[in-house]
């Protein structure tokens, strides 16, 4: 299947190393980025990786299921965006600065 | 339809509650919807069948199927007075909170309906998991009452509280997620309900504990017998009661120690008659212990109210004995037994209560002379104190007499031990009222600046209905017992081939 | 995109066809703009060069060509260089989606009089027209200017507000025609006006069968929120001079200047499309089916072909009737209501359109149900 | 009259006197709410009067009157019905309950008239009035308890009426917990007799009780009589529970006439003749009851001769004729031990009346050693409190002659008897004519020993009338029990409480004749006894104060044991109540404190300790709990390839 | 078919490079514009996968209000450029990078090697239940099983509110808890720690 035809026959699989690449962007930003936000946007950033997967596989598998999962994904993503940005507003009101460091304080 | 509303209208109230605008008013409320909910349970009294062993007034639908777990409720002569019980005291503690609970007092309410709810469902749901939700869901409200109203060391109690609760639950729990998949190997199809319960053969063999029904039987009774409690997983009682607010204490001994008690009746000696057989004599052991050891301590403390917890360790030991003969007697004294000491343990709470409000202080030493000063307070008090020691012509007397009776019946070398708590019981009661009301005026007492003020009206409304249960159990009994008496038969007879019918 | 290279090739002069369009509409609705507010406030107007001044279009655009290009110090080039750049894309985008007329039928191939046919339209033209918030954004945070950035965020933070109440204003209209498209929608409101409700059909001759009628409430909360989207009066809280000078664009001069313009009067021209599609019966002639315009034309020409060209262009004319009307309106308003105070501009947009919008809703809800289940 | 409203009306007009003054408690009018106590009692008194009538006029085996009220209560084949019954055992008892009664409410009013607290006194008295009817007239051992638990709860609210002073409330609350110990051990017998008979109601076990063969020397009936008897012994103050009853004099004296001296602590002695069918098949049983009463009349009366309180010394007696009565019932002289309970209970109710009255008029002094001389002062109150005396110490023709000589001569010639019994018993009697010899001479007659600010009068009429009463019924109500021996030779006078009680008693078993020379022996050699002893007591008191002193001196170990009460307070407190309470403080820290909730600090602390080990892990670095999660999944994500 | 591979790869190369651009820039706001740009980016592909309406959703959702959300902040924040992007040290940036890229090569090489075993799993279980009933659609609607590739809206909301009804419902729930705590904490004053 891959290797003669890899650049030509789109199919499943490229979707999913697509959304797989983009996945681990988002994580790398996740896990190396300073600033709160951009960290929020890494997640986002993922979740919308996740959510070419399950559009591809809803494509690909015939089910509409995926796509559904899609809309719970991305009202989720809204809601973790708003009280994130909440959060980092609140943050940058006492600090003047939304360093993650901050978020320390909340060790065990 | 009647026993969901009896269920669920104090989740109703709840909300309510906690809408209602008004904070000058929200105890009038309160007081007023709870006495609602007794009324219409009234009407469960009313429509009960007492000639008939079955299980009455239910109601069932399918609530998850593919694991058979249902909405079921149910009543019959077991558990019929101890819904009453609930219900009738509920508005009691209401209005004895009045001057109690000053802050949140919304919380308050509302958490009270919620832990009414909670008893309820525990009594009328006859599906396990639904049982057991109601039975969880108990503690949740007691724990913010003692929690959050409570006294100084209130979180070390909840926490205890909590803790040997939980412990047992979830061991209760596993049991009976088995027992569910033991119907599902029985019939075919899973079913958590109790009398789907009833039907399958648990395997039993003497001599070793590690044999199935045994195990499941030790799964249940320790949940059971924490929450009652049996010595000697009783310490957490002592201090939940000192530390909890007047109306916690008296929910705790007046209805939530009845939960584990009921549950024995109906699901531990039902579900595994062999095992409950084979080791009666470690419950009849434990409950004598009880009896004993709660007495004693109780004489030695320095606190009323943990002398009154500790006299409930006592009280509950009876109940256990009278549960473990299986007869007649034992049972039935068992049952009233549950009611006089909800009757009369929650109002010798209540009247603690009511004169710590006064004087602030539950140090017996501190007082003295009592009598003089309070005399209608005296008056209650003593009335309530013999009802708790059993005296002929009070409610205590019935019940105590009858499990003496059958256990006399069934074992006669306990009632030997067992009837040494019929003196210490009137030893540490006496002596503390001697202590508390006799003598010369304490200290707290003496005070000119600050003179005591004799019950208010509204205290006597709160404990008039009490009293005059106390004497019409006393001198009526077979006004209760009626009612009880052919569940009780059936039990009994049919006790290791129990099954339940469903009155239509 | 289309089966074969001729198709393809329609297909992408089509997309430019729509996007010009829209730009050479501007320089007219300036002049109109400018013509029709003397009018209102009894003045000449520009009337100096050409017939009624209608020269002074030309001469303008000369005008803005020609100035310097400049960006100020504490700019942040990219942005503000990008930001006019994308300011003309949501509109144009979005209203490529719109169908303007009927499809043309020529030897075999089918054209649709739009940019590009989708299913969803609806969503996609809110969804494109939402990033116009990033242009404001973008201008206002790139230009390095206090004002710049105040009036930014007022106007991206107006636009999102609105968005919402535009959005659930429409579901109604979607829910009654029960589907996405808007070519579907067009073809929905041919005609005279007829409904079934509780078994019986009801017609009238008297009136069209447009979305109007229906939803009126939507109709209104939806013109309404055309307007704050375009950020036009008396919604152009983005710009309110006496406080933040000229909002996002106060440090733009000349052609980017002028794009600003022309995304500012493509979402009036979006604006109005929308209100004609989901209203007035698209490019529909009232009381009229397309059938009936097909079937007269095939009696005035003769040819499959010539008749399809003729009845393209005559609802493309009825199209662009109401779209000037509309775009009229806009004006009209423009010059007649005065600006909203800011916490004004949100209360309206949370607290009344919402709310309406949310009941029209629900109400329509009820009334498809009930006609349609409970008969 | 319809008996059961009869019935009713006995019952219930002390109860209804009881909340009457219990409603209007804190009113302090004695002559008011002693008026409706006594009208209660009254009322009482007169049907029972009529019920006894209409019990005379039936024939003689039929005599009983039975009355259901309700069922009390009914679990499986335990059914007690609110039952009650007169036969001549308990209508003599209701008659003396209420005749005794109504006359210690007619003395209480002027007793107790400066109390503040009178009204709350009349309604316990009313009170315990109402228990001691039921218990006298329940047809069930249950129905008997109620009361039984009744008349002690009155006790201890009366001994406890003045419960400012800690004395008198421990001694109440003392009086209870005894009580109580008997109780438990009545529960006992209780149940032991319903496992051996299937009912508790009396006159079924009566009828069954002869038909039902012991099985051995502790067989279930005589297991469950001990157990009743060790219940009558808490309740009539018997050894060894008989420490309570001189404490209880800590209540007003009244109380102490009719509680502790003519009703309640007669019970015991009563319940036991009631269950007469029945304890005589069981002579183990009897033969405890008789060596125990017998003790306990020489113990009780030993100490009272070194007692210097009034009352003591009066209580001490009482204990000691509780003793005889329990002799007389243990030897199976079940009439005679009837008899001497109404006997007792007129001249000691008048006894303890008449030292009420001196105490009255000794503004509440209560040490004999501080009185003296009191003949002049108090004429009445001494005539009458003389004819106690000289009945108590059985002179005759007395009352109290009739009744213990019968005593003395059945627990001679009863087969369940033995001369030892007799011996004990005539030494009680040398005793007790000598300390009541004692107490009339140190109270009324020889040199005034009171104190200059006291001076002693006459009790008001309200007073003395019930003592003019009991001192005539102290003469007269010996008579009404002749025996045979001196009846006969006065010419036929018939027993005619034998004659009475005859049906209801069962016979004792191979009784033989009785010889009257040796009956006329006894009889001589036990008041001749009696008489020296009263005239040694005269001489040492009366004519040479110094002489006891003297002799206790040269006994001084034994005498104070003895006036130390043997210590048996102390060897209670030192071996059961002390090491009771310390070992209850010892078993709470031991078991709650230290053991059950110590091991649940235990596993809390491991806990704890876990989770401090973890909790290392928790830097609040956000990304590095990222990272372990991206760790962890690539080790599952390659276990999941590599498989 | 040609218009459809140039359009992934071209899909794929804006994605990747604007979700790279995202994480590599210093400056957050041209991060979230790069942000913006990669979701458009996926509302593309899912153009490209027939999932229009989710497509559709993805703009109004994402780039027209999450992301505006996030360039609002920024913007009100004025964070200029930031010397320290990145947080890590040596030690644990180097573990995290190794991790990461083991993840990658992980998920991408389980990819590769399932060689399409999903699709080959779902047509066995479908040519298991093709005979009697479409698996993918809901009781009552007759739709065939292409339905994914053309308009599938209508299908979508059915299936949503029939099948998937409680988790719209849940979401519901927590959208309203996730306004209240948002204002809540919008409205405090600096943080946990401020005293009021």
């Amino acid at each position: 299947m891959q290797s003669t035809n890899f650049l030509t026959e789109v199919g499943l699989n490229h979707y999913l190393i697509l959304s797989a690449l983009l996945f681990v962007t988002g994580m790398t930003g996740v896990l190396l980025k300073r600033n709160i936000i951009v960290m929020l946007m890494s997640i986002e950033l993922m979740l919308n990786a996740v959510n070419i997967s399950f559009v591809a596989f809803s494509k690909y598998l015939n089910n509409v299921d995926g796509q559904i999962m899609v809309f719970f994904v991305m009202t989720i993503a809204a809601a973790e965006a708003a009280v994130g940005l909440a959060i980092a507003v609140t943050i940058f009101k006492r600090f003047k600065e939304i360093n993650i460091k901050f978020f320390e304080h909340l060790r065990g | 339809m009647l026993l969901s509303t009896i269920l669920f209208l104090p989740l109703i109230f709840a909300l309510i509650v906690l809408i209602w605008p008004q904070d000058k008013t929200i105890r009038h409320v309160a007081f007023g919807l709870s006495i609602v909910e007794f009324i219409i349970s009234l009407i469960v009294l009313k429509d009960f069948d007492a000639s008939s062993a079955q299980l009455q007034m239910i109601e069932k639908h399918m609530w998850i199927e593919r694991f058979g777990i249902q909405y079921f409720l149910g009543v019959d002569g077991i558990s019929l007075w101890l819904v009453l019980l609930t219900t009738f005291l509920t508005p009691i503690i209401i209005l004895a909170s009045w001057n109690s609970i000053d802050t949140k007092i919304k919380g308050f309410h509302a958490a009270m309906f919620v832990l009414q709810t909670a008893m309820l469902g525990t009594f009328l749901a006859i599906d396990a998991i639904f049982f057991y939700v109601f039975w969880e869901l108990s503690l949740i409200p007691m724990y913010f009452i003692v929690g959050i109203w409570g006294g100084a060391r209130r979180i070390y109690a909840t926490i205890k509280f909590f803790i040997f609760t939980m412990i047992g639950s979830v061991l209760m729990l596993v049991a009976i997620i088995y027992l569910m998949y033991l119907t599902q190997q029985a019939s075919g199809h899973m079913s958590a309900s109790l009398l789907e319960f009833y039907k399958v053969k648990i395997p039993f063999v003497g001599g070793s504990i590690l044999n199935l029904q045994s195990l499941l039987f030790f799964a249940f009774s320790l949940a059971f017998a924490i929450k009652v409690p049996v010595w000697p997983v009783h310490t957490w009682l002592p201090d939940a009661h000192v530390e909890a607010p007047t109306p916690g204490s008296v929910i705790l001994a007046g209805v939530m120690l009845k939960m584990g008690t009921y549950c024995f009746l109906r699901w531990v000696i039902p579900l595994f008659p062999d095992a409950a057989e084979y080791w009666a004599w470690l419950f009849l052991s434990l409950g004598v212990i009880g009896i004993i050891y709660g007495a004693l301590v109780a004489m030695i403390q320095p606190d009323i109210k943990k002398l009154v917890a500790y006299s409930s360790v006592s009280h509950m030991g009876y109940i256990i004995v009278g549960m473990f003969v299986f007869n007649h007697f034992g049972i039935t004294g068992s049952l009233y037994q549950m009611l006089n000491h909800g009757v009369s343990t929650g109002a010798l709470f209540l009247l603690i209560g009511m004169i710590y409000e006064r004087t602030h202080s539950r140090e017996i030493s501190k007082y003295g002379g009592l009598a003089g000063v309070l005399p209608i307070f005296t008056i209650f008090f003593f009335i309530i104190t013999l009802s708790s020691i059993a005296v002929p012509m009070t409610n205590g007397f019935i019940g105590e007499f009858l499990i003496l009776l059958g256990l006399h019946k069934a074992q006669p070398v306990y009632v030997y031990f067992a009837v040494t708590g019929v003196v210490l019981g009137a030893a540490y009661m006496l002596w503390m009222f001697k202590r508390v009301f006799f003598g010369e005026k304490g200290e707290l007492v003496k005070d000119e600046k600050h003179p005591l003020k004799d019950l208010s009206v509204r205290e006597i409304a709160v404990l008039v209905p009490l009293v005059v249960l106390v004497f019409w159990m006393g001198l009526f009994p077979n006004h209760f017992l009626d009612l009880t008496k052919s569940s009780v038969n059936h039990l009994v007879t049919n006790k290791n081939k129990y099954y339940l019918e469903i009155k239509e | 995109m289309g089966n074969d290279a001729f198709e393809i090739t329609i297909n992408l002069i089509k997309l430019v066809a729509v996007f010009l369009l829209i730009v050479q509409a501007v320089p007219i609705l300036v002049w109109v703009e400018r013509r029709g507010s003397a009018f209102i406030q009894n003045r000449f107007g520009p009337n100096r060069v050409g017939p009624l001044g209608l020269l002074q279009l030309l001469a303008d655009a000369v005008k803005f060509l020609t100035k310097e290009d400049f960006a100020p110090d504490k700019a942040i080039k990219p942005l503000f260089y990008a930001a006019p750049v994308f300011a003309l894309i949501p509109a144009a985008l979005a209203f490529a989606a719109i169908p303007l007329s009927v499809p043309l039928e020529i030897g075999g191939y089918v054209f649709r009089i739009q940019g590009y046919e989708m299913n969803v339209g609806i969503v996609f033209i809110l969804g494109v027209s939402g990033l116009a918030a990033y242009t404001i954004l973008m201008a206002g945070w790139g230009s390095g200017s206090k004002f710049s950035l105040l009036g930014a965020l007022r106007a991206s933070a107006q636009v999102i507000s609105y968005e919402l109440a535009l959005g659930l204003s429409i579901v109604g209209v979607i829910m009654m025609y029960g589907t996405f498209n808007l070519t579907e929608m067009i073809t929905a409101q041919q005609g005279a006006m007829k409904f079934h409700a509780f078994g019986y059909e009801i017609t009238s001759r008297f009136l069209p069968n447009w979305g109007i009628f229906y939803q009126p409430l939507a109709a209104i909360l939806f013109f309404a929120a055309s307007f704050a989207e375009s950020n036009r009066l008396p919604f152009d809280l983005a710009e309110g001079e006496a406080e933040i000078v000229a909002g996002f664009h106060t440090e733009y001069g000349g052609f980017k200047m002028l794009m600003f313009f022309i995304g500012e009067y493509g979402h009036m021209i979006l604006g109005s499309s929308l209100m004609i599609v989901f209203f007035f019966g698209g490019y529909g002639l009232p009381g009229i089916t397309v059938d009936e315009v097909r079937s007269w034309a095939a009696g005035v020409t003769d040819g499959a072909a010539g008749a399809s060209v003729l009845t393209t262009l005559i609802h493309f004319l009825s199209f662009t009737v109401k779209l000037v009307l509309f775009l009229w309106i806009f004006i009209w308003v423009r010059w007649t209501l005065p600006r909203f105070r800011y916490d004004q501009l949100m209360d309206l947009g949370w607290r009344t359109m919402l709310p309406w919008a949310l009941g029209n809703t629900i109400l329509t809800a009820l009334v498809i149900y009930f006609t349609s289940v409970l008969i | 009259m319809d008996h059961s409203l009869l019935m009713a009306i006995l019952l219930l007009s002390p109860l209804v006197g009881f909340l009457i003054n219990g409603i209007r408690y804190k009113n302090p009018t004695a002559n008011l709410s002693g008026g409706i106590a006594t009208a209660a009692v009254a009322i009482s008194f007169i049907s029972s009067l009529i019920l006894v009538a209409d019990l005379i006029g039936m024939p003689a085996e039929a005599r009983k009157i039975h009355v259901s009220f309700f069922q009390w209560m009914a679990v499986d084949s335990f059914k007690i019905n609110a039952a009650f019954y007169i036969d001549q055992i308990s209508a003599i008892m209701i008659l003396v309950i209420t005749g005794v009664g109504s006359l210690i409410h007619l003395f209480s009013i002027g007793y107790m008239h400066h109390d503040k607290g009178v009204t709350k006194y009349f309604a316990y008295l009313n009170l315990f009035v109402f228990n001691m009817l039921i218990l006298v007239l329940g047809d069930s051992l249950l129905t008997m308890f109620v009361g039984w638990e009744g008349v002690g709860l009155c006790s201890y609210l009366l001994i406890g009426f003045w419960f400012s002073d800690k004395e008198k409330a421990a001694a109440g609350m003392k009086a209870f917990i005894t009580n109580r110990v008997g109780d438990a051990a009545f529960l006992l017998g209780m149940f032991v007799l319903f496992a051996t008979f299937g009912t508790l109601n009396i006159q079924e076990m009566n009828a069954l009780a002869p038909t039902t063969a012991e099985a051995s020397w502790l067989g279930a009936i005589t297991l469950g009589t001990l157990f009743l008897f060790i219940g009558a012994t808490g309740k009539s103050a018997q050894i060894p529970l008989y420490v309570w009853l001189p404490d209880a004099m800590a209540g007003p004296t009244p109380v102490s006439a009719l509680i502790h001296a003519a009703t309640m602590v007669t019970a015991g002695v009563y319940m036991i003749v009631r269950l007469n069918p029945l304890f005589i098949v069981a002579p183990n049983t009897m033969m405890v009851i008789a060596i125990i009463g017998a003790l306990t009349a020489v113990f009780a009366a030993s100490i009272g001769i070194t007692q210097w309180d009034i009352k003591k010394v009066l209580a001490y007696s009482t204990v000691s004729q509780l003793g005889y009565m329990f002799l007389a019932v243990g030897v199976g002289a079940f009439g005679a031990g009837m008899f001497h309970l109404m006997t007792h209970a007129f001249f000691k109710a008048l006894m303890f009346l008449g030292s009420g009255s001196v105490i009255h008029a000794m503004h509440e002094e209560q040490d004999i050693r501080k009185m003296g001389g009191l003949k002049k002062y108090m004429p009445i109150t001494h005539m009458t409190f003389f004819f106690g005396w000289v009945a108590i110490i059985g002179i005759p023709p007395f009352a109290g002659f009739f009744s213990k000589d019968e005593i003395l001569w059945m627990s001679f010639h009863s087969p369940l008897g033995s001369p030892a019994l007799w011996v004990l018993g005539a030494i009680g009697a040398a005793m007790t004519a000598f300390y009541m010899t004692r107490l009339m001479c140190l109270t009324f007659w020889g040199k005034s020993r009171v104190p200059k600010s006291v001076h002693p009068h006459e009790s008001p009429t309200l007073m003395t009338i019930p003592l003019i009463v009991l001192g005539i019924l102290s003469v007269v109500g010996g008579w009404v029990g002749i025996p045979e021996v001196i009846g006969h030779s006065l010419g036929d006078i018939p027993n005619l409480l034998e004659h009475w009680l005859h049906p209801v008693i069962k016979p004792i078993p191979n009784l033989t004749e009785a010889e009257h020379s040796m009956e006329w022996m006894l009889m001589g050699v036990s008041v001749s006894l009696a008489t020296i002893s009263a005239f040694i007591a005269y001489h040492f008191y009366v004519k040479s104060p110094e002489t006891p002193e003297k002799i206790a001196n040269s006994i001084k170990p034994l005498y104070n044991l003895i006036s130390k009460k043997y210590l048996v307070d102390e060897l209670y407190f030192g071996t059961i109540i002390n090491p009771l309470i310390n070992g209850s403080k010892r078993l709470w820290m031991f078991i709650d404190v230290n053991f059950i909730d110590k091991i649940t600090y235990v596993i809390s602390d491991l806990v704890r300790g876990g989770g401090g080990v973890v909790r290392a892990l928790q830097t609040g670095n956000l990304q590095q709990y990222a990272m372990l999660i991206g760790i962890g999944i690539v080790i599952a994500l390659s276990i999941i390839i590599m498989r | 078919m040609i218009t459809d591979v140039l359009m992934f790869w071209f899909l794929a190369l804006v994605v990747l490079g604007s979700g790279l651009a995202v994480i590599l820039f210093t400056n957050p706001v041209y991060s979230a514009l790069s942000l913006v740009m990669a979701m458009v980016g996926v509302a593309a592909v899912f153009v490209t996968l027939g999932a229009y309406f989710i497509a559709g959703v993805q703009l109004i959702v994402y780039a027209g209000a999450v992301m505006v959300l996030f360039v609002m902040v920024l913007m009100l924040f004025d964070l200029k450029r930031e010397t320290h992007s990145f947080a890590a040290g040596k030690i644990s940036g180097a573990l995290k990078l190794i991790s990461v890229g083991l993840f990658a090569g992980l998920v991408v090489g389980g990819i590769v090697m399932s060689q399409g075993y999903f699709v080959k799993e779902n047509e066995k279980s479908l040519g298991a239940a093709s005979a009697t009933q479409s698996v993918n659609t809901v009781a009552g609607s007759q739709t065939n099983l292409n339905v994914v590739n053309t308009d599938n809206t209508k299908v979508l909301g059915t299936v949503l509110f029939s099948k998937h009804v409680f988790g719209f419902e849940a979401l519901g729930v927590l959208l309203t808890v996730i306004a209240v705590g948002t204002v809540a904490l919008a409205r405090s004053k600096g943080g946990t720690h401020a005293k009021h």
